[in-house]
């Protein structure tokens, strides 16, 4: 299809940090460490992503939600994990040294129930220099906390002006799709610090059990994610690209470097992989040299301007 | 057939590293045993899998391909049976993705990526003297048939004891040697449970180590008669997966010591470690 | 599949109107003086809804959105049409009296794009006994004000307090899914006076040109509907059946009569099917007919309650 | 046949009103023409459409069926020819629906609603005399073919235009009579566009009707010629479709009076009705 290209043909420099492709991870999409005991240091030698996002981290431990945690849709997914992690102690001691291993910058993804926990993790990697930036989770659906945070301007502001001052790295704000009006939440994070936003997390879905008719996930409801949502990322990556000056990293359905494009072109300067990583674990650098393919053909556009009629 | 293909394994030997990309592998033969199709694929890059590890295969066709429909995400199959550069697995059509891929003619196309997972422990440590007690009901005897190889290979030995819904079904013993067979409607063999069998085998010789894999109530009723027994019991369970590869946590199975994913510490667990073989979601 | 089983096996009673079978149309996706005209008098003889929903109507007439107004996605569509409508005094002399002709009940959808507008509307219709019920569409994404009123839990409040005095006929609120918290804004529509409630409306999505990249719809972005939103669709379905007691209209990606059973069972009184019927215009009667079907095998459950771990 | 199959018209004839429900029909034959597949299926139900009405198609397997893939929406085909019991469509290969119509073999199933819109005006009022000028670009000749059909058999007679890419899309130009062809490339025919010879034939003889089908270029070029020399023309344009049958407003198209759902007043317009046939998302 596209001629096969090179994806260092796409050095880029996000928040400072210098990538050779824009082509990252979703947070909670691929799990390097269990990545590395599944595919052994061979991993490494063909790392799909220019950067590595860590699953969430919450201060203390957490199961996640109980199983089923997935629903199967046409082109898509529904997942209730609800953020199983080893909590920051654990994941400082075992996960950190792990990935700081990696060939690439990483980045950790944290989530707090109060802006005072979101604090003492900003806190806790502010002086580690294994990482390269921060992402704040305000929009897990999964869990309470991240809809409220994530959905208000005003919660969101407040948010981030209190973890602002704590470090001096690159701070994300990962938007939740769940609100009435990202571009405003994106607008709120930019005035009050952030240095980047992502966009899109799952969006609220459900499935019943196909017999019995009563609820089939274990968390009731879950995140919708995969080609299914790809045209609503677009819409929110559009829309929030033309309210902030901030970089963006755009996910949602990216499948291929086709996918990847569309997002560039509306705004983006990073583009994340999810579920598409589940179908194939190196997706992210088979998308990455398409989209090198592509801008063989045709080179990269300024991002464009969507004019309403 | 260079580095990967000699099979790197970690976890006791119960693990094969799996190369990091999905390999586009040809299917050479699909074969029908009753209710079941087995599917003969060229895998000339793989890695020799271990008994009770699995794959994620998908058709290259008509799944999902950069378009979404059902089946769109790659399903978990145990490897049946493995020669060098090829590989087997055992279908039983229950839904869009077995649909889809007991319809594939040799030379179709199909994704595969593994093995995966963490097989049986059959070092001679794990054995210990015992013999193999083999238990498999419906489709999970395809694990069962590549353990079998492995422990006739190593001189140890197994006895196999099988169970079927009935004779369309149990058409899929004949993957096995020397089976024992139990049927729902005694169409076949013991009119019953496989359980009976593997009970009345460990009354007359307790000095065993069960390997199990099949249905969830099947599974159970192992573990319970082995812990009964203080018989020690590996059961390969199975649960809904995403990845395959540790990447998505969907496939968590509760354990003593809290959630699991099958697909990275599974699928075949200690019997010892679960409350219960009842796994949520799973089974069809 | 489903046993033939007859609609005429599933009578429905909503607020007073007594239906023969719960399958309505979305508003917006079924025309049916269009219908006349392609099918002729044969429609009349098939209708394929319980009740028919007109397009939404506003106060002045509207052209819509330039074109392409089109865009299809795997499983889905992407729309931006823009309300074309012939304007409240058009409706009332050119399609009232053919609607009003029709088999089956008539529910009229007005919008307005401020208070005093959806009161006239309102009030226009209000001693028109050929309507039965009004929908009010607070939630079309393809135009600003609707984002507006039916994303806030006080707007949407304030619109029913303004236009519930003005007739004694059955007040639907058309909740719209871009939004933070559709269960807060339908208990605001209950609290308010509402008599019912309907969901989803389309989801906000954007389509980018196959070749040149920009901007592929005419009104930028679109609606996203069918198959691919039916798993959000049950969510918020599940969601606002949780937190009210109202009569609720569920639509979203509905095919078959198994979608429609879980929307029922979720917490619906009645389905409505919008983009299934472009594919087979008499969907309608299928659906009603698989549903009859289903529920030979196994009866009505009570609406299920579905438990948070 | 029943009533359906006598064909109520209405809109002055234009009209042959369409059964409410799709039809599901079988795919007689598959005939290829160069770039160009003509599909027969047997529509016994089905009335006699006016030329320039079209139908939705949709495939019965693997067409969104439940599941969402693409192709999901039916697509609009124009009548390429009628008998009694038998419909014709012509299709050219361009995207997933029309590739998935185009690999139906004999025997398949294929949903049909329709005829669908408004055809050409063909009545001897309209004609009033003149002679009738068949303009055709690429796939747009397949309604030009049910039309020369009735020109004929009504002894009105036709002259035909038709303008194609190169040599394997000229290949269709078998499916009409008598035909005046022109190729981009030269390879058959006049080197140049179809509207070179409806210049040189409305220089030659103005006193015409053109009926004309096409990319949006081709149209808009036709509108022009016609309306400098006032020859009036009916012209078959094209827009996305969702329903075909006026429900979504989607295939609206400017006209002088506004927009207009070429499903429902169209696809056939009267060129003086448009300042411009370069519709918006048309074409390929
Ligand atoms: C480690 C492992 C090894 C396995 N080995 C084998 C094997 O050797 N041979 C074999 O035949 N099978 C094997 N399986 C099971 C196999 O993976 C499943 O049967 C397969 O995924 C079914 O896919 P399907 O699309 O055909 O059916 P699905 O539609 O996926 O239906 C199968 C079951 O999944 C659930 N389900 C239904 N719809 C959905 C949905 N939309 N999303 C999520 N879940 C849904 C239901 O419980 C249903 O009964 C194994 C599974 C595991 C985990
Ligand atoms: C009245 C009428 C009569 C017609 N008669 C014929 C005929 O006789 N023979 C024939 O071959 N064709 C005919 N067509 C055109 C035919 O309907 C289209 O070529 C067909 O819809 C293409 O479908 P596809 O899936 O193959 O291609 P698509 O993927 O739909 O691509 C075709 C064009 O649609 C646009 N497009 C691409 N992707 C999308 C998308 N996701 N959503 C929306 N638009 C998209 C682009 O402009 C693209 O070039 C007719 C159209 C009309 C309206
Ligand atoms: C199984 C799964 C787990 C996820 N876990 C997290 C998480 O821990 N933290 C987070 O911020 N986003 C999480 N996400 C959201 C993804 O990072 C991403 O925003 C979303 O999946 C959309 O991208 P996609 O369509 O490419 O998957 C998760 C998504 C999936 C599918
Ligand atoms: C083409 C189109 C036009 C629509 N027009 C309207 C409208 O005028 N008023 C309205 O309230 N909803 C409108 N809707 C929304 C539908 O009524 C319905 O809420 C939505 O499509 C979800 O249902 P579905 O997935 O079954 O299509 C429209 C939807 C489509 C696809
Ligand atoms: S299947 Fe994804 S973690 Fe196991
Ligand atoms: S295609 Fe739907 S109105 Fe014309």
């Amino acid at each position: 299809m596209t001629p096969l290209a090179s994806a260092a043909d796409l050095p880029t420099s996000f928040c400072g940090i210098e990538l050779a492709h824009p082509i990252v991870n979703g947070s909670g999409t691929f799990d390097a460490i269990a990545a590395r005991r599944a595919f052994g240091p061979a991993l490494e030698e063909t790392f799909p992503f220019a950067a590595f996002v860590s699953k969430t981290v919450t201060l203390m431990p957490r199961q996640g939600n109980p199983p089923p945690r997935l629903w199967e849709l046409p082109g898509g997914l529904i997942n209730s994990i609800g953020l199983p992690n080893k909590g920051l102690a654990g994941y400082l001691t075992h996960d950190l040294p792990e990935l700081a291993a990696l060939p690439v910058p990483l980045i950790v993804n944290v989530m707090g129930f109060t802006r005072d926990e979101v604090a003492e993790l900003v806190r806790a990697f502010a002086e580690r220099e294994e990482v390269a930036a921060l992402e704040l989770n305000v929009s897990c659906p999964n869990v309470e906390t991240g809809l409220i945070m994530g959905a208000d301007p005003t919660e969101t502001a407040r948010l981030v002006e209190r973890v602002r001052p704590l470090t001096t790295k690159p701070l994300i704000v990962k938007l939740t799709p769940n609100a009435t009006d990202p571009g405003a939440v994106a607008a709120a994070a930019e005035a009050a610090g952030a240095d980047a936003l992502s966009l899109i997390n799952t969006i609220r879905g459900m499935a019943l059990h196909p017999r019995t008719g009563d609820q089939w996930l274990g968390g009731v409801t879950g995140g919708v994610s995969g080609a299914t949502v790809r045209a609503v990322a677009l819409a929110q990556v559009a829309d929030v690209a033309g309210r902030v000056r901030l970089p963006l990293v755009a996910m949602g359905g990216v499948q291929r470097g086709r996918d990847a494009d569309d997002l560039l072109r509306a705004g983006a300067t990073l583009v994340a992989v999810g579920t598409e990583s589940f179908r194939d674990p190196l997706a992210g650098a088979r998308i990455a040299a398409e989209l090198a393919g592509l801008r063989q053909e045709a080179p990269a556009p300024g991002a464009v301007a969507f004019h309403r009629p | 057939m260079g580095a990967a293909a000699e099979g790197l394994t970690t976890d006791d030997g119960r693990r094969t590293l799996a190369p990091p990309g999905r390999r586009r592998v040809t299917v050479l033969a699909r074969q029908q045993f009753g209710a079941y199709a087995v599917l003969r694929v060229a895998d000339p890059g793989g890695p020799p899998p271990r008994p009770g590890q699995f794959a994620m295969l998908a058709a290259v066709e008509r799944w999902g391909g950069g378009d979404g429909e059902r089946p769109f995400l790659p399903r978990a199959f145990s490897v049946l049976r493995a020669r060098p550069g090829e590989l087997e697995f055992l279908l039983e059509d229950v839904g869009p993705g077995t649909n889809r891929l007991a319809e594939l003619e040799p030379g179709d196309g199909l994704w595969v990526l593994g093995p995966l997972g963490i097989g049986f422990g059959v070092a001679a440590s794990e054995l210990a003297g015992r013999r193999a007690l083999l238990v498999g009901g419906g489709v999970g005897i395809a694990p069962l048939a590549i353990l079998q190889d492995e422990l006739t290979a190593s001189g140890a030995g197994a006895t196999v004891l099988l169970g079927f819904r009935d004779g369309l079904h149990s058409a899929g013993a004949a993957l096995l040697r020397e089976t024992r067979i139990a049927t729902d409607d005694g169409s076949h063999g013991h009119e019953g449970l496989v359980t009976d069998l593997l009970a009345e085998e460990l009354d007359r010789d307790p000095a065993a180590v069960v390997y199990a894999c099949g249905p969830p109530p099947m599974l159970e009723a192992v573990r319970v008669l082995c812990a009964e027994r203080e018989v020690p019991a590996q059961l390969a369970l199975e649960s809904g997966m995403a990845c395959g590869f540790g990447a998505c946590f969907g496939c968590v199975v509760p354990t003593r010591d809290g959630y699991v994913r099958l697909c990275l510490d599974g699928p075949v667990l200690d019997a010892d470690r679960l409350d219960s073989a009842l796994t949520p979601g799973a089974g069809h």
